[in-house]
């Protein structure tokens, strides 16, 4: 598998380039590469109403991506946004705004990434909204009783399938099913679960599923929502423009009535080309084997760590990603990430856009190892080496 | 299902032509095989959706046989009308049921057109054989 | 120049692609395509905070485009959406929705292209706005005596600077001069003028600027909104999420002080580093003498199919941009563009987005050819060769 | 401008490090050289603002000889500070302010860090001088 992926041949700093920042974004193998570059080299046109055969392609390659989702996580609507953030903003407007009014609740949870928090915030204070955050408990899991305390009342509740920060995958199914037996609906922040899970939307029951491309060996600039067919129904058109529209005049415009009304103006088409590849990609692997071999080497690398002396956030259940969120007793967190960084280990550190968490945590920040499928147990291995060394040398 | 001669012929007739251009040339006479249903026929209801331009077509079942007219504001879309009046004016409404889209495939004019107009073309196939088939169990 | 764009090498239905689209989209040099490859291949990675050298990569990558705008537009503050349509729709909420007031209005023109409409549109109806549209005149130009008539009580002025279909530049230094005496903010629809002129910002003086990378030899999926220190002040954030806050707590978060304030989200990072080396090509074109090679050629164009029974939609000013429009007096256009396409040509028809100009001029829709610098005076001979080939046996 | 005898050292030892790892070592071992500002008298107007973690510094003139006390929750940035501190402490401020950031960028430091990392050298260093010029100018 890794060499498909061009960039895994790379050097740093004269050192063999160990990704390890997988949750921020994953690399691209040549299949999603060269789909762009083709498109680019021989196809490239604007999508819709034209007729010439540039335009027949583009359009073709475009609508390709949004059969490729629908039929991977089964959907029968796929609305492409720009990602995950620009998805849940549109629940925000084109749902939220025309569906909550005055006084009723959202739910979110602690561990929300700030993309699922911050709009909705905004829109709690234009539409006199209360928000109510599900606190994280000691063992990173979501204080569920709470969870059922708060649901009257709410008419959202949105919550991370994944956390970025944990690799916690929280317990979706129980979520859906009681949120949906007080009528509010759900929101899917699935940018990390997409990735990494097979999802079966219609089957999972959530309302809303927002991810991005990039996060899932696709190309920048693009990402989805899932909608559910009573959901899509409660839409409003967010923005507006060429596209997502019917008829125009200057007394008043009409829309259409698929999920073309939610994409306004010129769409990402070479980045959709690039993601129907990068879901081919992904079809053809065999995720739950995959899956198990990189939670395990998570697993061993958290043991490690902690046996060198490190305090590790994470569970590491069967669901779980494999990620390692860490903390040294001392060492300031980018030291440790610029050493790494100068034996080509690339890690993440910071507070992952996740800051509600961390305070919920005690914490400012972690350093955080995530691993992806191309992700090799001896690159875990050859980290703990070289970071035994660097607490030889430095700590 | 077994074409016409007539469709067979001209299915042979497509497949010889290489040169695009020259395809349209015999979309666009077989405009004349159409029996026109003049424009001020034109209603919601034989408008066919989802085409571009405007398009439209009404069926009649006479005894079981299929009486099919249509007009079109493009002429390549009337040639396509022209096709399938090839296809199915006249013909048992029973037999015509079990064609598909395929016979303009073959012909490898779906691929000569944009997307747009071939799904014209397959949303117009689609309301003609609707018709006909709700048409048919009306007369039962 | 041609032999850059390796689209321009390829053949449709046996004959050279002859691509009169570029209103529509432009094709894209080997430099960018190459850019965005080599980002993938050697330097993918998520931006902004991280410390490894992929990171570091990826951000200073990022960060060029803003440079590159900023140094080519001469323009103080360049924020990047994903298009156009985005930039227009960004102006409307953070601008207009916390500036404009119930019984305020806005000026458009019957000119614009409804990505410059549906958003206001949706704001008026929203607020409570009055919209008044200036009316294009026989002469295909805008009704000046009209517009001053009209500014009175406005807020906003959105004016397109060259119009998609017609090719018209408008008299945007008189526009804002009057918008600015009057005290109401300017928005430019620079979606056709920023790949045809070298434009300076700051010196035209308009307060908003909206284009797309696409038009200007750039990737998809990204475009820009310039905007003066004084508009940026008044604006307030749009879409919430990772990167456009500085701190977020359950209680409420604040936001960052620069252009990242409206970058909510992964950016568009390869279409940024693409987009760089667009504008470092557009920077190396010397864009008055194309500009005007390929305006005398539509010129020649337009007298060509007038000459043949055509009915032309064009000015062809010096700062009209090289766009032909017209119509055939019985022929269906789609039939004309389906001909044409059978040799190569690839030319638009429709509505080209501008419903409302099309109902000014009492037409559905019309052919356009669009010219751009790499297009040839014998492409448009050849052109009209095989249109008197087409009249002779079809019309 | 002309550096200290200490600086030239400084810039050659650097220069004949290609290993990053060693050169960051190499930092981390300068963070020694600071004169520490205690972290109690961290206040908004030490803080070097655009700095991912928390950097503070401190300007005095003795006569005109500068005065450099600084202080980081990261040993690479007190590091940095060292580095500044060789540059510059007990030097006359007027030959100080013909210093540039060149001197890093020599050293090859600035690209061994990350862009957020070697803008934080920029910023305290910008803050720095600009302090330098304030406290000359007020001695006037
Ligand atoms: C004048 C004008 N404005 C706006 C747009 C919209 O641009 P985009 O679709 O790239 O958002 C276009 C292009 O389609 C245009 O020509
Ligand atoms: C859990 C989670 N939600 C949302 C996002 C935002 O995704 P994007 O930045 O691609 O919009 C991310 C990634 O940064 C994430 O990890």
């Amino acid at each position: 598998m890794r060499e498909e992926f061009p960039i895994l041949q790379r050097e740093i700093n004269g050192y063999p380039l160990v990704y390890f920042d997988n949750a921020a974004t994953t690399q691209k193998p040549n299949s999603v590469i060269n789909a762009m570059n083709d498109y680019y080299s021989n196809s490239n046109a604007n999508v819709h109403r034209a007729v010439h055969t540039l335009a027949g392609e583009a359009t073709e390659g475009y609508e390709s991506c949004r059969s490729a989702l629908k039929a991977r996580f089964n959907a029968n609507k796929a609305i492409i946004t720009s990602g995950t953030t620009e998805a849940i903003n549109l629940v925000a407007h084109a749902w939220g705004r025309a569906n909550l009014s005055d006084g009723d609740a959202i739910i979110l949870t602690e561990m929300e990434h700030h993309s699922d928090i911050v709009p909705w915030q905004m829109l709690a204070q234009e539409m006199n909204i209360e928000l109510r955050f599900i606190p994280v408990q000691k063992d990173l899991t979501l204080d569920m009783d709470l969870f059922e305390a708060a649901i009257e009342g709410a008419k959202l509740v949105c919550v991370v399938h994944i956390s970025n920060v944990l690799g916690v995958c929280n317990p979706v199914e129980k979520i859906i099913d009681i949120a949906h037996r007080n009528g509010a609906r759900v929101l899917l922040d699935a940018a990390q679960s997409a990735p990494h899970q097979d999802i079966n939307f219609e089957e999972l029951g959530a309302d809303f599923m927002a991810f991005s491309a990039h996060k899932m060996c696709g190309p920048t600039g693009i990402g989805a929502l899932l909608v559910t067919d009573d959901a899509f129904d409660e839409m409003q058109p967010f923005m507006g423009g060429g596209d997502m529209i019917e008829t125009v005049s200057i007394r008043g415009s009409t829309y259409q009535k698929n999920e073309q009304k939610f994409e306004a103006g010129t769409p990402r088409i070479a980045e959709a080309i690039g993601w129907t590849e990068a879901i081919k990609w992904l079809n053809s692997v065999d995720i739950k084997t995959e899956h198990k071999r990189i939670l395990n080497s998570a697993r061993w690398l958290a043991n490690q760590l902690r046996n060198l002396g490190m305090k590790v956030y994470a569970r590491h259940g069967d669901n779980d990603a494999a990620v390692v969120s860490f903390l040294h007793p001392t060492m300031n967190s980018e030291d440790l990430a610029h050493l790494l960084d100068a034996r080509g280990f690339a890690v993440r550190t910071g507070h992952h856009c996740a800051q509600p968490l961390l305070e919920r945590l005690e914490i400012n920040g972690t350093v955080r190892v995530s691993l992806y499928f191309y992700n090799t147990h001896e690159e875990v291995v050859s980290f703990v080496e070289y970071f035994t060394e660097i607490m030889e040398r430095f700590a | 299902m077994n074409y016409s001669a007539e469709l067979v012929e001209l299915i042979e007739e497509f497949k010889e032509i290489d040169d695009k251009m020259e395809r349209l040339e015999m979309v666009f006479e077989l405009a004349d095989e159409v029996n026109l249903l003049p424009s001020d026929q034109w209603t919601d209801s034989t408008r066919v959706h989802g085409c571009q331009s405007e398009a439209h077509v009404k069926i009649g079942l006479v005894n079981s046989n299929v009486n099919f007219q249509a007009g079109a504001d493009s002429k390549l879309v009337q040639g396509l009308m022209g096709i399938l009046t090839m296809a199915i004016h006249g013909c048992d409404a029973n037999i015509v049921l079990e064609l598909t889209p395929n016979f303009a495939s073959e012909m490898g004019i779906l691929n000569s057109l944009s997307p747009s107009r071939s799904n014209g073309f397959r949303n117009m196939f689609d309301k003609v054989m609707n018709e006909i088939r709700t048409q048919l169990e009306a007369q039962l």
